[in-house]
């Protein structure tokens, strides 16, 4: 069986616990315990209760708890449920990612915001299924934006935000285990880094976490039609230079741009990398597919109609190359 | 405030401690007591009732109160059978919905909103069933909603977490822990601003004292005496923390000194003492004393979420790996629908038999109601798009 | 003398205020107070203090409290001070935004977040001289945001906002007394509709708030050299759908499109923008000016260094015109 | 803890009140009382000393004690003459740069700091100069930083507002009212992390208890017993809002209490005060005692930003349409620095014309370091681009 998600975030947290000493985790309710083929990870077992510290319904603790652990050089990682993400929002603006610039370079918070992310789940309400929250901590100064579509990226890019000197927020979405197996042995994917999923010709397909489930499927749809698309994920949303990189030479190639994205439309995910190609490269043809700037409703109906699928992708990518 | 009152009022002073004026009291002096609406009234507890009823023999209140009486056991029945149909139909598979289930905490959500008038507001939580049902809600529309009907409160938007009625001066279930307090001390301030005596109840749980609402709602109610009550329903878990572990008090009512407003500790499961100390605090935020702050000591028969550990047709969820079954069983021991049903029939209030045909009346609206519920069409796909803004509908963007 | 920005907006307030015996003002240490040519308002002195009320420095009341307060039909204002901005986020975010669809139309909150934003000022230090937050906020679904960019358009867009049954961000940026003068009488600028404020064939340029100023020098200075630029101000940022009617019909004609941003570059304001004319008009030529992905430096050397100003607008436009 | 102590650790209770230890004290008990730091000192107030000095004639403490007496006085004239320096080049036109004046404070910093280690944790905020120089900084440097020199602390980025030393233990000025709170609590958890026992102090205003971060950082240090101290700097005014107007307390400190925190009040005014309540909660704190909140009463001499109101060569601030000017000279006439020096004259720690040799010594200090300022280089224009990351520099995108 494939490590999940969860048991590839514990393995890195476990892993750099063990080299780091006084690396610590503040969460809330979500246990670190996760069971696998390899044994269970219990990190308040293995490291104790200051180091895997539960908290109070307090997310401005954990987040500024850890934010002040880590001015002191005790690094620290701040897990925070879905719902909550905006609630440390302040927080990561006006400090962790503005007090290294205010002080001449001397203050440093080696901290990652692990912030979960609940994505367009139904039956629960917008204030539980929210997709697309990344690209608010993206467009601030000073932080490092990480989204992982599979394990395999999850624990690297994680191993990559702890070992990182500057505050990174790490945004889990849920994702099933598909992709590369994880090694055991900690390993870095390095962050500012995106991976090109499939080779294309005919037109580049950007997009990460849970749609790239929905591309995959559209890509293989594709494929069978003779459309030849070259499927990018980003990985890192901050800063995003070297992803763009990636982008613009698969854009430069097939001259059409299709990004999805589970978060809404508007100033949102994708947005900013179909700005950075139309000014890099005009004459670009472009479709940005997107939740509508809509909260997420509970029915099943209602919400299924408003997410990008695999059929709408391939529908818009046809009619990119062909129309 | 009689002086018995007043050192209960520390937030330490746990109500049914040194309770009751002293063995004599007059019929009349109970059953004023039992109405008792005026800043002096404040205590009625069950240890009273046992007190007055050992002096002057079982007596039924009579005129509204006696319907009052009748109306919160039947609220309080509503709740329970309402929501163990919920569980009944989660364990049963295919479950278009979620829900927390209030079961176990039905005398707090009763004696509260029994202490409120139809345009009083009340802002409830993740945990909010009871409330709504005892500030009047519709059980079949509130089913309807919490399967995603589109003939739902909320039209099938909302669900369990959201379901509201605007009508009945509820400000919304919430989703994130501690709004609420937020939001009824806002509403509290806007009462001040209309100039009416209206009241504005804050429910949540003890993991809602923390975070960022509490202290701005707590802080504007003191300053300026807002019709603010936030009352603290502390089942003794935010999932399966323990308060113990997570703050430095024990009576979560202290919260309510460094704010320099008054704080109550109540039995939970006991009804009328909810719903004296809630008389208490409305008639004194009516009258322009400021707010009062609410513990009321309680628990859930439930998991957090969902019906883990629970069987259809038994009550409790057992075998939860943070609370044991014992802690439960005592708990469910200490029911307060049994415990209100006694006091009503001895004090003939009800009569068994009146008793058991409520329990009947409910029992076949609960039915009722989950029949409406499963009758009712689903939302249309493209009204997703709709009630973004109060006019017109956004853009398809999927596609 | 011209009315002031502040001038404008009490006004607003004030003839709303006659207007609505309930609509009430939350703020903290900013007195609602000015002197003008007609007169000085005094909002406390004429309302009295529960109708306007100074309040303790907790921005999470002044705002979730005017929430609470709109929620029973209490319309109400919250003014908050720049560097706190984002301190309501999650309030607007989870809350303003979401209850409506939540309740399936039930809920409504008549409520204007006055956000005062700093802007690019020297000699403050990075928490004191921000700018661009708003775009954090026009991302989220069932929030309107407007900035106006004189007090003309500020006292309009604020009596729309404050008419408005949907939940307004009321962006006031430091700008100078300039555009049309203000009628003492209660009037509307509608949300979502842009202003064409100047005329030109050659380039569009799109920018908002102190950019105008910058914008309009550079405006003038190209007239000069016989390019003529089209130059829209959007005045609001969400919803977005009116404002682009506008810049598109202007892109249609003129090929190009200059944004100007005070905001950081990547994520923000003038992205949405920039992205949009890309997928509707592909071919465009497009240019993004904007403030690095950086805090701003408290030293006015580095600080201005790093701001868009009159001179690069026009050597960008000048750029896209003939490069 | 005496009983004296316990009765003054409500948060109503006053410093200097019911204090000391009545009237029989030997001058080793004096000593041990002026220098203890023992979980049992706690309190040596300037009613202490006058009794003492009264029973056993003048005496200064030696040694260390002594040294530090006359550290704690050099501070605070370095306090009040770099700032008033400040407040002339402000009104001299054209400096280049802000400040929030902490003049009249200055006993709240240096007595504070002078309990601690270097290699303790302080947070400070906008007003944070004081907690600065009370900690170590170097006025020239200072200077530079708020004048956004290229050489200043912060290599000009930062200002008056950010100015900082890392080196010294200094978590960073912080321009949002609160944070100070809960990032020295957020260290107090690093701390313990460590297994070190430092201890974390934060500073902030009489405005900085409600918001965000002050519940955040008092909970979890109450929970979890952190060496945390919160020290609040009560001046009466948020800008021009009174504390009374905004708050349901009205000793600040009573916020401590619902967390379960132990909550002093102190005057802020005498720097001794300040000091031994300020080493019994440190000493408790790297005991493991947990946190203790010390408010401290005091005033600031002028506008809550800049020098509006004051005159080149004059102390205070007149004419503010917030408060009045008679209220301000009798804060003035309770300066903190002539009562301190003349316990010290009068101590024997310090003779006359040692004293006048400080002041003259801390004048040329300030001097030089206004010099050393004014001859500094201005910041490259590019290096804005740099220290956004660790690494490397962003991209210029203005053009
Ligand atoms: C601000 C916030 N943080 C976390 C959550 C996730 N969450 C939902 S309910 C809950 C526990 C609530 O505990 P309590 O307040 O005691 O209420 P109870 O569930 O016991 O009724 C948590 C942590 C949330 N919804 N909102
Ligand atoms: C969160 C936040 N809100 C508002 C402000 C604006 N502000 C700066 S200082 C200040 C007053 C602070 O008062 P107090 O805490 O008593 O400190 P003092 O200035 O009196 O030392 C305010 C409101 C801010 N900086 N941060
Ligand atoms: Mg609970
Ligand atoms: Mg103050």
């Amino acid at each position: 069986m494939a490590k999940s998600m969860t048991y590839a975030i514990l393995e890195a947290i476990q892993g750099e616990m063990r080299r780091d000493k006084l690396l610590t985790l503040l969460y809330e309710y979500q246990k670190p315990v996760a069971g696998g083929e390899k044994g269970a990870i219990n990190l308040e077992a293995e490291f104790g209760r200051w180091r895997v510290r539960f908290c109070a319904i307090d997310e401005q603790w954990i987040v500024g708890g850890a934010l002040g652990m880590s001015m002191i050089g005790v690094p620290a990682i701040a897990h925070i449920p879905s719902m909550t993400t905006f609630i440390p929002y302040e927080l990561m603006f006006n400090h962790a990612g503005k007090l290294r610039h205010m002080t001449g370079g001397q203050a440093a918070f080696p901290m990652v915001l692990w912030a979960d992310m609940a994505g367009r789940i139904p039956l629960q309400g917008a204030q539980h299924a929210d997709a697309g929250l990344e690209s608010s901590y993206a467009r601030l100064a000073g932080l490092k934006v990480v989204i992982p579509s599979n394990p395999y990226d999850a624990k690297g890019l994680l191993i990559a935000a702890i070992r990182d000197v500057d505050p990174v927020i790490f945004c889990q979405y849920p994702v099933p285990a598909s992709g590369q197996p994880v090694p055991d042995e900690p390993y870095v994917v390095p962050i500012g880094e995106a991976a090109v999923r499939t080779e294309g010709g005919d037109l580049t397909i950007v997009g990460y976490a849970p749609q790239t489930v929905e591309i995959a499927k559209a890509v293989a749809e594709l494929k069978k039609e003779g459309i030849t698309a070259e499927f990018i994920d980003p990985r890192t949303l901050a800063p995003l230079d070297g992803v763009m990189q990636t982008i613009l030479k698969s854009v430069s190639k097939t001259g059409r741009l299709l990004t999805s994205d589970d978060g809404s439309y508007s100033f949102s995910n994708c947005t900013e990398i179909v700005a950075r190609v139309a000014e890099a490269l005009p004459g670009t043809r472009i479709k940005r597919l997107a939740f509508p700037d809509a909260p997420a409703p509970g029915a099943p109906e209602m919400l299924s109609y408003m997410r990008v699928d695999a059929a709408r992708i391939a529908a818009a990518a046809r009619k990119l190359v062909k129309g | 405030m009689s002086e018995q009152d007043k050192t209960r009022q520390t937030a330490g002073g746990r109500l049914g401690g040194a309770a009751g004026p002293g063995g004599a009291i007059s019929r009349r002096g109970f059953l004023r007591r039992l109405g008792a609406i005026g800043a002096g009234a404040a205590v009625f507890s069950t240890a009273i009732c046992q007190r007055a009823r050992a002096q002057y023999g079982a007596a039924a209140p009579d005129g509204p109160t006696l319907e009052q009486l009748t109306a919160m056991y039947t609220d309080m029945l509503k709740i329970r059978m309402w929501e163990t149909k919920i569980k009944d139909l989660i364990l049963g598979g295919g479950f278009r919905g979620v829900a927390h289930l209030y079961v176990g905490e039905e005398a707090i959500a009763v004696g509260v909103c029994h202490a409120l008038r139809r345009d009083d507001y009340i802002a409830s939580t993740h945990r909010g069933h009871g409330h709504l049902i005892a500030k009047g809600g519709d059980l079949g529309r509130m089913l309807a909603e919490i399967t995603h009907k589109a003939t739902g409160y909320c039209k099938g938007y909302g669900g369990s977490l959201h379901i509201t009625d605007v009508s009945l001066g509820i400000l919304g279930m919430n989703g994130i822990v501690g709004a609420s307090h937020l939001f009824a001390a806002g509403a509290a301030y806007g009462i001040k601003v209309k100039g009416t005596d209206q009241v504005a109840v804050s429910f949540g749980g003890d993991g809602s004292i923390q975070g960022n609402f509490f202290s701005s709602a707590a802080n504007s109610a003191a300053a300026w005496k807002l019709p603010w009550i936030g009352v603290i329903e502390n089942n003794g878990y935010q999932i399966w923390v323990r308060a113990a572990d997570v703050y430095g008090i024990v009576d979560l009512a202290q919260r309510a000194q460094g704010y320099g407003i008054e704080g109550r500790v109540v039995d939970g499961n006991d009804v009328l003492a909810v719903h004296n100390v809630a008389r208490y605090a409305v008639a004194k935020a009516r009258a322009g004393g400021g707010p009062t702050i609410i513990e009321c000591k309680t628990y859930r028969w439930y998991d957090h979420y969902g019906a883990g550990g629970a069987k259809i047709g038994a009550d409790g969820a057992f075998g939860l790996g943070y609370r044991s079954d014992r802690e439960l069983r005592d708990w469910m021991a200490k029911d307060p629908i049994p415990r209100f049903r006694a006091f009503l029939v001895a004090e003939k209030v009800l009569a068994e038999q009146r008793a058991d045909q409520i329990a009947a009346e409910v029992r076949q609206a609960v039915e009722d109601a989950a029949a409406f519920a499963k009758g009712q069409p689903l939302p249309k796909p493209e009204d997703g798009l709709m009630n973004v803004f109060a006019q017109g509908a956004v853009a398809l963007r999927a596609g």
